[in-house]
C-alpha cells in the first residue's frame, strides 16, 4: 500500500517535473536584461528554498530527538532520521544552488564569486550542515545521535544570525523579488513558470526526503535487528 | 559563585600554572602567527592598515585553537572525563570553568602581543581605540565559549583535534566577520563600528546560554 | 537469580543487554546485588565485565534490559552514591594525589566525604607524596584512584580489576579493607583475574562467559 | 626502493584508505581556511590580487600543520614508538614513508582546492602558471618533510601539539617567504620567480637530508 | 650475583643505576642472566621492574653502569634479537590483529619470521578475526602483543606483566608456551605480581626493592 502510494507520487513528480522543465525552457519568455541565461533562476530558487525547508526539517529532527531520547526510545529514533535526511538532503539542494548561483554570477556579474551577505550566508549553511554530515561520521559509538542533534541545534542558531545580517547591508545579489518594495515583482508569465517549477522542485525534494529517511528508519531497524540477532547467537 | 566552578576554576589553574607550558606556547605560538603573516603579506604596503583587524583576528583564531584542542587533553588521558560523569555536581559549571580559565589566557596572549602587532603593521588608530578593549574580548569570548563546548563533544570520536576545527570554524564565522569589520572600522575610522559590536554581543549571549543549557546532554551523551 | 524482593536490594539488573554495534557485549543478565556483600565477577577476556560494570556505573546505558539501584532509581540519578574504579587511574597526572582527592572531594556538594588524607592513609599511600600523580608508578595510581572512589563513601562500589598492577601484599591489604567497608553495608562488585586474591571477601563469584551468566555461586568468604 | 619504505607506505596507506578520515578533513578544513580568509580579508578590494599568494600559502600551511599533528598519533597512542624502536629496519625509511604519504595527502587537498581559490578570490594568472605546479609541491614538501621530522621529535614532551607549531615555524619561515614571494610574483606577473623557486628547491634538498641522516638519532633518543 | 665468566651469558648487568632527575628507580644492580633460562622479577609498585626491563631492551640506557647482551654488544645493536612487550600493545588499533603482524614481520629484513597466523594461532587467537585491535578486549589484545613479540623468534624475550588481564586459563596457556620457548635455550624474562602463576617455569626469581635487588633465588620450576 506504502509502496503503491510512493510509486503514484514518484510519478506525479516525474510529470511535474517535466512539466516545469518544458515551462522554464519554452514558456517562459526570456528577461528582458538578461536574455536566455535569466531562466536559470527557474533552478536556483526553488533550490534554495527547497533547502531552507529541509534544514527547518533537520532541526525539528534534532530537537525532537533530544526530547524524546529518554521517554520515547523509538520515537526519538524516527526524530533523527528525519534530522540526518533534512541535512542531507538540504545539503544536495543547497549544493544546486551553490552551483547554479555561480553559473548565473558569470554572465550577470561577469565573476564566479563575491563575498557579499547572501552569497556568504548560504555557504556558511552549507559548511555547517556539511560538518554536521562530517560528526555523523566520525564520532564513534551510540552516543553519535545526541551529539549530532546538539550541534543540530547549534548549526540552526547561526542561520538566522547571519540571514538577519543580509538586511543590514546592501548586496550585490537581487533583493528579494517577491513581497520586496518598489520595482519588485516579476512578470506575470515568469511568475507562473516559476510556482509550476518551485511546485515541481518542492514535491521531487520531499519525495528524496521521504526516500531518504526511510532508507535511514531501515537501517536503523536492520541494525536493530541484526542486534536482536546476535543477542540470540 | 557556585563552589563546584571554584573548584573547577582552581583545579584548572593550578595545572597551569604549575607548568606555565599553556601560556608560553600560546604567546609564543601567537608571536610566531604575527610574524608568519607578516612575512605573507608584507606590511609595507599602503594596504596594511586594511588588512591589520583581519590579521589580528585570524591570528588570535589560531592560536586559540591550538589551545583549545588541548583544553580537555588532561581529561581525557586517563578517562579523567569518566570520573566526572559520576561526579553529581552539575556539568555546566565545569564548562563554564573550562571557558574562564581559557578566555583569561588567550586574553593575557592578546595583551601582551598588541604593542608588538602595532610596531610590526605600524598602526595607528583613527577610529575610537578604546572600543577595540570591548571588540577583542566579546570575539575571543565567542571563540572560546564555542571552542570548548564542541572540543566536549568531538571528545569521543576518531580524529578529534581536526574535528574541532571542522565544527568550530562554520559556526564561528558570523563572530569572525563581525569582529574583522569592528576592528578595521575601529582601525580605519571610516565606518562606524556600532552595529558589528552589537552583533557580536547578541551572538555571544545566545550561544553562551544555549552552551550552558546543553552542556550535560553532551557530558552524559551515552 | 535471587528472590524478586526489589525493596531491600542495592541494585537490581533485569535482562540486561548491552550491544556494541552489532557485538552483543552481555545478553539477557539478569542479577540481584544485595547490600553488604560483596561480588566477585570473574570471566574470559572480553566475557563482557567491564562492561556490566560501566552499566552498574550508570556511565552506559543498557541497550535492552533495565537496571536500577537503590530501590527504584536509575543508576545516572544517583551517581553520587556510586563509586567506580575502571583500568585507567581516572585522575590528574598533574597534581599530586593529595590534591586530586581534594579536588574530587569538593565536587560532592552536600554529601560528607572522607579527608582525602584519610583516604589515602587507607589505601596504604603517604599523604604527604610532594611528586605529581604522573611520576607515581602504575600500582601507586591505581591505589589513589581507590582513595578516590573511596572518598565519598560511596554505598555500591564498582571495581575494575584493582589488584592488577598491585603486588600481592597490597593487595592482601586492600582485600582487608574491602572487607571493612563490606561491613559497613556497603555492596562491592569486584572484576578480577585473580580470584584467589578476592577469595576472603567474596560472598558470591558470578562468571560470565561470552556476555552471558555461566554461574552465580555463594563463595567462602572469610573475612 | 627498500623493502622497509614499502611496507610502512602500505601500512599508513590502507591505515588512512580504510577511514579517510584524514583526507576528508583535510579537505573540508583547507576550504574552512580559505573562506575563513575571505571572511577576514575582503578579497573584493583593489588588493586582492596581491594578498592571494599569501593566503594560499597560509591556508596550506595551517591545514597542513593540522595533518601534521596526527601523523604519528597512530604511533603514540599504544607506544607504538616503543615497538618501532625495538625493529632493526632504519629509522630514516619510516620516515620517508610517513613523509610521502602526507605529501600525497596535502597535494590532492591542494589540487582539489586551488580552482576554489582562484574563484573566490577572482584570480586570474598574470605571470606563469604552469610555475605554480612546480612551487606549491616544492612548499609542501618544505613543510611536510621538516614537519614530520619535528612532530617525531616532539612525541616524548608534554604539549606536544604545541611544540611542534612552535619549532616548525621559525624554521620553516625561509620556505614560507620564497613560497609566497614566488607565488605572488606569478600571480601578479610582476616580478621573475625564479630566484625564489630555486632557494625553495635548495631548502629541500638541505633539509630532507639532513633529516633522513638525523631521523635515527631522534628515534631512538632516550 | 653468579660466576663472572660472560661468554656463555645471555645478559649482564653490571652495577647499573637509572635516575629520573633526581630519583633513583634503580640503584646498582647487577645481574647476569644464562641462556635458557627464566628469570622472574618480582617486587612492589615502584620497585623498578618495568625500569630494569626497558634497559634490557635498549629503551633506556643506563645512568650508570653497563649492561651487555650476548656477549659483548649492547642492547641497542642487536634488538633483533631481543623481544619487548610493555603494559601498552605496542599495536595499531586501526588493523586487524594479522595485518599488525603481517606489517612488524616485514620489518624484520633478513630475519626468518614466523608466520603471523602460526604466532596468532600459538597465543590462543584465531587469526582471522576481522574485528580491528581496537575492537579487541584488554585481554585479546595483550595476546596479540605477545604475538608481536614472538615473531622473530627473539633469544631474549622480555616480558612486562603478560598476565596482567589474562583470565588465569589463559594465562595457564601462556605459561606451558614460554616454558617451550625456554626450551629452545632461550631466555625469558617476566615482570609479575602474580608469582604463583610464573612459578611453574622460574628458574630464579630475582626480587627488586626500591630499585635494588633484594634477593635472586632459585625457584622451583615444575615445567
Ligand atoms: C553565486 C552564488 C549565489 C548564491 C549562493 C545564491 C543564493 C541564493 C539564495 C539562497 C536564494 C534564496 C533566497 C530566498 O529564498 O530568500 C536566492 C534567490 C535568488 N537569487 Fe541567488 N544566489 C547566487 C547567485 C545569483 C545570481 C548571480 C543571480 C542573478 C543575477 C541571482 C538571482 C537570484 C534571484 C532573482 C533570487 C530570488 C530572490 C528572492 O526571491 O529572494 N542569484 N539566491
Ligand atoms: N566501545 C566498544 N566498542 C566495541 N566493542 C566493545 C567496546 N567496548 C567493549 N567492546 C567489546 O565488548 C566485549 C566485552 O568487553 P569488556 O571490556 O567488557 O570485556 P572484559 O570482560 O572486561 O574483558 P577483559 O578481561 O579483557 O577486560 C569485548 O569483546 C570487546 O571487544
Ligand atoms: N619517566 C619517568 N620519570 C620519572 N620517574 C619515573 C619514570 N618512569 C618511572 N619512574 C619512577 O621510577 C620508579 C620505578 O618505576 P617502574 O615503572 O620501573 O616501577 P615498577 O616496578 O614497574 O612498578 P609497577 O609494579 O607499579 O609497574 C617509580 O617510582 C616511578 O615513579
Ligand atoms: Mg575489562
Ligand atoms: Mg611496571
Amino acid at each position: 500500500m506504502k509502496k503503491i502510494a510512493i510509486g503514484l507520487y514518484a510519478a506525479v513528480v516525474v510529470a511535474l517535473m517535466i512539466w516545469g522543465f518544458y515551462q522554464a525552457i519554452y514558456v517562459a519568455p526570456d528577461d528582458a536584461m538578461q536574455g536566455e541565461l535569466f531562466r536559470i533562476i527557474y533552478y536556483h530558487v526553488p533550490s534554495a528554498a527547497v533547502a531552507f525547508l529541509f534544514f527547518a526539517v533537520s532541526l525539528a529532527g534534532s530537537i525532537g530527538y533530544l526530547s524524546y531520547r529518554r521517554s520515547h526510545p523509538e520515537r526519538a529514533q524516527g526524530a533523527d532520521a528525519w534530522a540526518l535526511a533534512g541535512a542531507e538532503v538540504g545539503v544536495i539542494f543547497c549544493t544546486v544552488v551553490l552551483l547554479t548561483g555561480p553559473l548565473w554570477g558569470r554572465r550577470a556579474w561577469g565573476i564566479w564569486w563575491t563575498w557579499d551577505a547572501r552569497l556568504t550566508t548560504t555557504l556558511v549553511l552549507w559548511l555547517i550542515y556539511v560538518s554536521y554530515l562530517l560528526l555523523r561520521r566520525f564520532a564513534a559509538g551510540p552516543q553519535v545521535q545526541t551529539l549530532a542533534a546538539v550541534l543540530g541545534i547549534f548549526g540552526a542558531l547561526d542561520v538566522p544570525i547571519v540571514y538577519m545580517s543580509n538586511r543590514w547591508w546592501r548586496t550585490q545579489h537581487p533583493a528579494p523579488v517577491f513581497g520586496g518594495g518598489e520595482g519588485s515583482g516579476m512578470a506575470p508569465a515568469m511568475k507562473a513558470v516559476l510556482g509550476w517549477n518551485m511546485l515541481a522542485w518542492f514535491a521531487w525534494g520531499i519525495l528524496i526526503l521521504v526516500l531518504r529517511y526511510q532508507v535511514e528508519r531501515r537501517h536503523q531497524i536492520n541494525a536493530s535487528n541484526e542486534a536482536l540477532d546476535a543477542l540470540e547467537g | 559563585m557556585p563552589r563546584a566552578l571554584w573548584t573547577h576554576l582552581v583545579k584548572d589553574l593550578r595545572i597551569e600554572w604549575r607548568s606555565l607550558d599553556a601560556i608560553i606556547s600560546m604567546l609564543f605560538f601567537s608571536g610566531l602567527v604575527v610574524v608568519l603573516f607578516s612575512v605573507a603579506f608584507d606590511p609595507r604596503g599602503e594596504f596594511s592598515q586594511r588588512i591589520a583587524g583581519g590579521v589580528l583576528c585570524v591570528a588570535t583564531m589560531f592560536a586559540s585553537v591550538s589551545a583549545l584542542n588541548q583544553a580537555w587533553a588532561r581529561e581525557i588521558r586517563h578517562n579523567v572525563m569518566d570520573a566526572q560523569r559520576m561526579v553529581p555536581s552539575p556539568g555546566a559549571e565545569l564548562y563554564l570553568a573550562k571557558v574562564i580559565v581559557n578566555f583569561f589566557f588567550v586574553s593575557i596572549v592578546q595583551v601582551i602581543l598588541a604593542p608588538f602587532f602595532f610596531i610590526f603593521y605600524n598602526l595607528h588608530i583613527a577610529g575610537q581605540g578604546w572600543l577595540l578593549a570591548l571588540v577583542l574580548p566579546l570575539g575571543t569570548w565567542a571563540l572560546v565559549g564555542n571552542g570548548i563546548f564542541f572540543a566536549a563533544l568531538s571528545i569521543t570520536s576518531r580524529n578529534r583535534e581536526f574535528l574541532l576545527s571542522l565544527i568550530l570554524f562554520p559556526i564561528f564565522i558570523p563572530a569572525l566577520l563581525a569582529m574583522v569589520q569592528a576592528t578595521t572600522a575601529i582601525l580605519t575610522g571610516e565606518r562606524d563600528p556600532t552595529l558589528w559590536i552589537k552583533l557580536l554581543a547578541g551572538y555571544d549571549i545566545i550561544f553562551t546560554t544555549v552552551s550552558l543549557l546543553l552542556f550535560d546532554v553532551v557530558l552524559h551523551a551515552e | 537469580m535471587s528472590a524478586p524482593a526489589s525493596e531491600g536490594l542495592c541494585a537490581q539488573l533485569d535482562a540486561v543487554s548491552k550491544l556494541f554495534g552489532s557485538f552483543a557485549a552481555l545478553r539477557q543478565v539478569s542479577v540481584d546485588l544485595e547490600p553488604g556483600r560483596c561480588y566477585v565477577l570473574i570471566g574470559e577476556n572480553g566475557a563482557g565485565k567491564s562492561t556490566l560494570l560501566r552499566i552498574l556505573a550508570g556511565l552506559l546505558r543498557p541497550s535492552f534490559g533495565t537496571v536500577n539501584v537503590f530501590g527504584g532509581h536509575e543508576p545516572h540519578e544517583v551517581r553520587e552514591r556510586i563509586g567506580y574504579m575502571s583500568h585507567a587511574p581516572m585522575l590528574y597526572d598533574e597534581l599530586t594525589g593529595q590534591e586530586n582527592l581534594r579536588y574530587f572531594a569538593s565536587l560532592y556538594p552536600g554529601r560528607p566525604c572522607l579527608a582525602p588524607s584519610e583516604a589515602l592513609r587507607q589505601v596504604g599511600l603517604d599523604p604527604d607524596l610532594t611528586r605529581t600523580l604522573g611520576q607515581y608508578s602504575q600500582g601507586m595510581r591505581q591505589r589513589t584512584s581507590l582513595a578516590r572512589v573511596l572518598l565519598p563513601v560511596p554505598e555500591l562500589l564498582l571495581l575494575d580489576e584493582p589488584f592488577s598492577n598491585m603486588d600481592v601484599e597490597s593487595a592482601r591489604q586492600m582485600v582487608e579493607l574491602l572487607a571493612s567497608f563490606r561491613h559497613g553495608s556497603r555492596t562491592i562488585v569486584i572484576t578480577t583475574h585473580q580470584r584467589d586474591l578476592a577469595a576472603p571477601i567474596a560472598d558470591w563469584v558470578l562468571a560470565l562467559k561470552a556476555g552471558r551468566v555461566a554461574s552465580f555461586e555463594p563463595g567462602s568468604p572469610t573475612l
